[in-house]
């Protein structure tokens, strides 16, 4: 398993060559398009400059500009646009700019992409890849740090993906852009940067969609998260130690579906769990999370399924911001909580 | 040096021919109309006097509780027609919600066009065997949908054209907007034909724009912008066709207002004397499509009883059918529900699907 | 209390008129207009028609099509446009037709008016009221009952509101107009039909806005729901009285602010919960319900707070929608399945 | 009867007084600029060197990470600064997020203007003290508001104006259009300025649209367009002056086309050689707005070292001070976090505030 290296993961053989996750979403990106000619990548300053974060450097170079388009600045024609393509038979993967940036689409993702399939009893499956980069961290401005994870997680019809480590930002593209389903595809900002040894020769098989992982086990409390708030839970575990306390970790890296199996078994491990993610908590990612495993492990619970999340406020700006997110200290309050409620 | 030196401004476009003109364009009735071929004609004829026979039919089935509901085009049959003869097989319709007639005159079975209204399912037919996307509500969004699709031929190199239809409210949405860009900038093969029939449910066009034509907005876009009597067959059709063809060709994108009106109430659920005096309308039925072609027939001396009723006879029988078969329970399966959501669903909707089918199996039991 | 004719209210007195749900918000907006000259009603068809559900019926017509003015169609230029007169200090009152038309504006609703306020420091607060008709079980066709409660929950810096009473709708519309922040008012469609007794003389004063309601008290286990579900929901306490249980009912009335004492309390006394909305249960409300009174009750459930949502999938053609939309027999299953629990 | 006896066929407007000139409006160094004060010029010149100063200054502060991105518009000062002395102290300003410049112009502080990208709030300035809107980045959003706004004052009898700003890739979205079809439909006194700089980040405006030019947008929404050489101040002063007059006494929206260019990239975080030409920059160079006023001046006899000076000074003191104040550190509580979500906190928005007071408590006692 490759993590970031924010994280603390087993270092990789000395022939491996460190890669950002950035370059690790590129590469899926050429891949995909090598592989299949039916791929097409578009949206705004994907082409000639290669994105803003650079994800999509070099595509339109390698495949032209007709497999990896600019195009007009409107989030919703693009989607639609995409919808449209993808009902004659190829496969958009659409790059929306920012999180903020995506809302303007939201009609087309939600009254069309998510309902396509069900609408022509299966006719037309949409087989786009909506990449958005997300949340916080980087010292964005207003409307640059979005989490809309619960937004997409609430409508039936897509999938929603978001990698916490190199590896997994390469393979699950690739299962995304493999997938007949339309996919969000949410990558997070802050670890576009995050580096990890790349495997020498070809990487990593595509994982299968819907399969979270168990990236620390333990056995005092389970902290169950997703993408860019891995490497936080991962520190927390760490320093956690010092308090005696054995924490596991699950990342989810698929919020739809859901593996409940994965998380459950980890819960009933520990009996007590904590939902972390950086989006605002009020009917965020983390209810449905803690709602779920209570369902499932309810008799297994010494004490409520806790959460530690974003406030319930618009995101703040950039020299507020770490105030607004979830931090170990946080985290660790909140695993002090659960200890507490044992007495 | 003056900013016309300056490599960004440049007049790309000689605007002038993308101006509509001022006055609807029309066949009928004109000199023009002679280089149309009577049976052309009479094709036409029957086809509208079908297509009002199908909303009738369609209309009288909401009374009967056979439709959730049904927004008929009657009045508007000359341009639902139109859009579909003006296509080939291997080019796409994108209808809006109200151009059930389209999708029947492009040859989708009539029950199978009513799915989305009867309430069996969302859509009936198969879009990809008809080349017709799916009837559906939210206004102007079917529009990037057709620019897409245009744009995925033409790269895949097929020559094809895709018409995207919507309404003169539709037109204020920002997808209309970003649609036509997108299409001329990508100089998609793309048509899109606005209905201006004169209301968006209560709301009369003055309300809705200023333009001196919806067909204006056309050189916004850089594509050209044509106005047609919407109630003129021959003349929406030759048009269509027109641009149809240039779309395909490579010529890229037409804005096509046809100048129409809605005759009936915005579906069989609204009451149009709210907001409309029936003076307006009785002006309209004196410009009907139908009396349209038949006086043109008329003057050429092919419009005889026979004629009459064979068109008549034709669309008695297609309501015949269509009122046969909408009567008879249609094949539902609640288990639908969880079938496509998904192409594997998620351990979520596992549960959910064994939950309903407990249930039923209850159900069936008790 | 007024309850809906659908359940089973207490009678009025014979001098007392009955009048729909939908005649109360009508007269809402009639009193709110005459009362504040800054109020102002826009939307598509909302003057000369009256609305597609007539709740503007006769208001262009007493106040003039300044005060309740037909606009173009378009959702996002609507609501762009209400901020601009919040803006400049008036108060409008925007009708979306249908749920899933409300979807256009959603960066409008999300990026601004969600945000203004904390944007500017309180130097311009939006008080704009978002009227949005929502929910199935109408006959309506595709993306016309859509229950979209749990995007606006989710969203820091909007109220959410929903009146489940004839008697709530026009008090909880007068609460959200005259309220300073934006309010997102989500009108049980099915419901505007149903009748009460109006009480003569006038209306009763305004309620605050985040207050639930008990609805039923009930030792058995407690039913937490809104809106469209409400009937259902006592409908469901009636019957199960058949069971032998003694059913509480909840209904919340304001999502956000979510009045967490009440809720705590009333399943504090049963230590049993199910939470009944329509709307797909994966990362709805009611997750966060759940989730919410697990935190708050943990020591005083005997069994883990189950849900009763629409299955997650996209809402149903009218002939199928009976098989989604949360109906007694589900309900009572679940309790059943509480009671299960507990052996 | 024809279709155009029928009533809802009216054309409503002429287009042909909507439609642009050809050739974009110009004042400086053509006749017509005779009729041009030299006070007027004189004072045009101040601002603009001002201007450019305080780009220089804002992206220099990004390299001392004092703020975390600067838009510049370096270039584009006289279309920045002109928007602003266009309008009444009454008239409100929505500008685009790179408009910075025309918040300062407008008499803003500039520290306060700064303080979205400086990041220690989104707003520093109180929006209705100015009259000028917050700076926001989802682009084209401000412009339904600017209309609602302006929609507002005429309803309440005060006649004011509103000017919108907007970029040329803004002009792609939907509220795009959806906000002029209101203005226009509305009679709002509502000008809209798009500040066509040839560049949406990296995407030319020939992939942005295809309209022989932006202004040509506005025949589809029934009013006028005007095409502006963006360089030339005088000349977009006038043409903005005069819309919106003609808005604040009931003329109804312009939308006006300011054909400028982006000298910087796009941000300081941008590397614009990925996509464009040094060789277009330097074209464009010899267009500076700053060298074409110089020029008018110079012709005047007017441009001496000692109006250079002064001109230079002045905006140096303004440099200086925004540096210094720039440079310390900004007045920061965490707990404003929650100050302002709503007008009465929620009982969750006060128990996590509870919460962050406690671990700050914790933080000062560590
Ligand atoms: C996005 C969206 N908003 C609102 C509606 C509700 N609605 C249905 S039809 C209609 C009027 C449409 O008018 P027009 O586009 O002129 O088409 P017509 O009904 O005249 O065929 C409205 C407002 C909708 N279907 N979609
Ligand atoms: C709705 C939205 N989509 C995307 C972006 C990201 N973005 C920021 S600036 C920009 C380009 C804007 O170009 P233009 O409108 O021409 O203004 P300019 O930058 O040239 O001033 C983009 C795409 C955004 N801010 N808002
Ligand atoms: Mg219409
Ligand atoms: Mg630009």
């Amino acid at each position: 398993m490759t993590t970031a290296t924010t994280t603390a993961g087993p270092a990789r053989a000395a022939t491996a060559k460190p890669v950002t996750m950035a370059q690790a979403l590129n590469r899926a990106l050429r891949d995909a398009l090598a592989a299949d000619p039916a791929v097409h990548v578009l949206g705004e300053d994907v082409g000639t400059l290669g994105g803003v974060f650079r994800v999509t450097d070099g595509l339109a170079k390698e495949f032209g500009d007709q497999r990896c388009t600019d195009t007009p600045l409107a989030e919703a024609g693009i989607l639609g646009a995409a919808v449209g393509m993808a009902m004659y038979g190829l496969r958009p993967v659409v790059e929306m700019q920012f999180d903020a940036f995506a809302y303007p689409a939201f009609e087309q993702l939600v009254s069309h992409v998510a309902r396509m399939r069900n609408r022509t009893r299966g006719a037309l499956p949409l087989p786009i890849t909506i990449r958005i980069p997300y949340g916080g961290g980087i010292g964005g401005v207003e409307h640059h740090s979005d989490s809309s994870e619960a937004y997409y997680m609430h409508t039936p019809g897509l999938h929603v993906l978001t990698p916490a480590t190199v590896e997994d930002a390469y393979g699950m593209l690739r299962a995304a852009i493999a997938s007949d389903d339309p996919v969000v595809f949410l990558e997070p900002k802050r670890l576009y940067w995050s580096k990890a040894a790349w495997p020498t020769g070809e990487p990593e098989p595509v994982p299968p969609i819907g399969r979270a992982v168990v990236r620390r086990p333990g056995r005092t409390a389970t902290l169950v998260t997703y993408g860019p708030s891995l490497p936080v839970c991962l520190e927390a575990a760490e320093a956690a130690k010092e308090e005696g306390w054995d924490l596991g970790v699950v990342d989810l890296r698929s919020l739809v579906p859901f593996d409940e199996e994965t998380v459950a078994a980890a819960v009933r491990g520990t009996g007590r769990a904590v939902v972390v993610h950086e989006s605002s908590g009020f009917a965020g990612a983390g209810a449905e999370i803690a709602a779920r495993i209570t369902e499932r492990c309810f008799h297994h619970l010494e004490a409520p399924v806790l959460r530690v999340a974003g406030f319930d406020i618009p995101y703040p700006p950039p020299m507020l911001e770490r105030h607004h997110l979830p931090g170990v200290d946080r985290i660790l309050d909140a695993v002090g909580r659960l200890q507490w409620e044992e007495g | 040096m003056t900013v016309l030196d300056t490599p960004a401004w440049r007049p790309r476009t000689d605007p002038a021919p993308l101006l509509p003109d001022a006055e609807p364009y029309r066949l009928l009735g004109t000199p023009d109309a002679a280089r149309l071929d009577d049976a052309w004609l009479t094709t036409l004829y029957g086809q509208l006097v079908r297509g009002r026979r199908y909303n009738q039919q369609a209309t009288a089935l909401t009374k009967q509780g056979r439709l959730a509901v049904y927004p008929s085009s009657t009045g508007q049959e000359a341009a639902e027609v139109a859009a579909a003869l003006a296509l080939r097989p291997e080019d796409w319709l994108f209808p809006s919600y109200r151009d059930t007639l389209s999708v029947v005159a492009r040859g989708v079975d009539p029950v199978e066009a009513l799915t989305l209204l009867r309430g069996d399912w969302h859509t009936g037919y198969d879009p990809r065997a008809h080349r017709v996307a799916p009837l559906s509500t939210p206004l102007a969004t079917q529009l990037p949908h057709a620019v897409g699709l245009a744009h995925a031929a033409r790269l895949s190199g097929d020559a094809i054209a895709a018409l995207a239809m919507v309404g003169d409210g539709g037109t204020s949405e920002g997808d209309f907007h970003e649609a036509l860009n997108f299409a001329a900038v990508w100089q998609a093969p793309v048509v899109f034909l606005v209905q201006n029939n004169g209301f968006a449910i209560s709301v009369p066009l003055a309300k809705q724009t200023a333009a001196p034509s919806i067909a204006h907005k056309a050189v916004g876009y850089g594509m050209p912008g044509r106005l047609v009597d919407g109630n003129d067959a021959a003349a929406v059709h030759e048009v269509l066709a027109a641009a149809v063809d240039r779309a395909r060709g490579g010529g890229g994108p037409t804005l096509v207002e046809a100048v129409t009106y809605r005759i009936d109430a915005h579906t069989n659920a609204d009451d149009a004397t709210r907001y409309r005096d029936d003076a307006e309308v009785e002006a309209w039925r004196a410009h009907d499509p139908i009396a349209l072609l038949e006086r043109e027939l008329t003057r050429r001396g092919r419009l005889d009883d026979e004629l009459r009723r064979e068109a008549a006879d034709r669309a008695e029988e297609m309501a015949a059918d269509l009122r046969r078969r909408m009567h008879a329970e249609p094949r539902l399966d609640p288990m639908d529900l969880f079938a496509h959501v998904l192409a594997e669903p998620t351990p979520q909707l596992r549960e959910q699907r064994a939950l309903l089918r407990a249930e039923l199996e209850a159900e069936r039991q008790s």
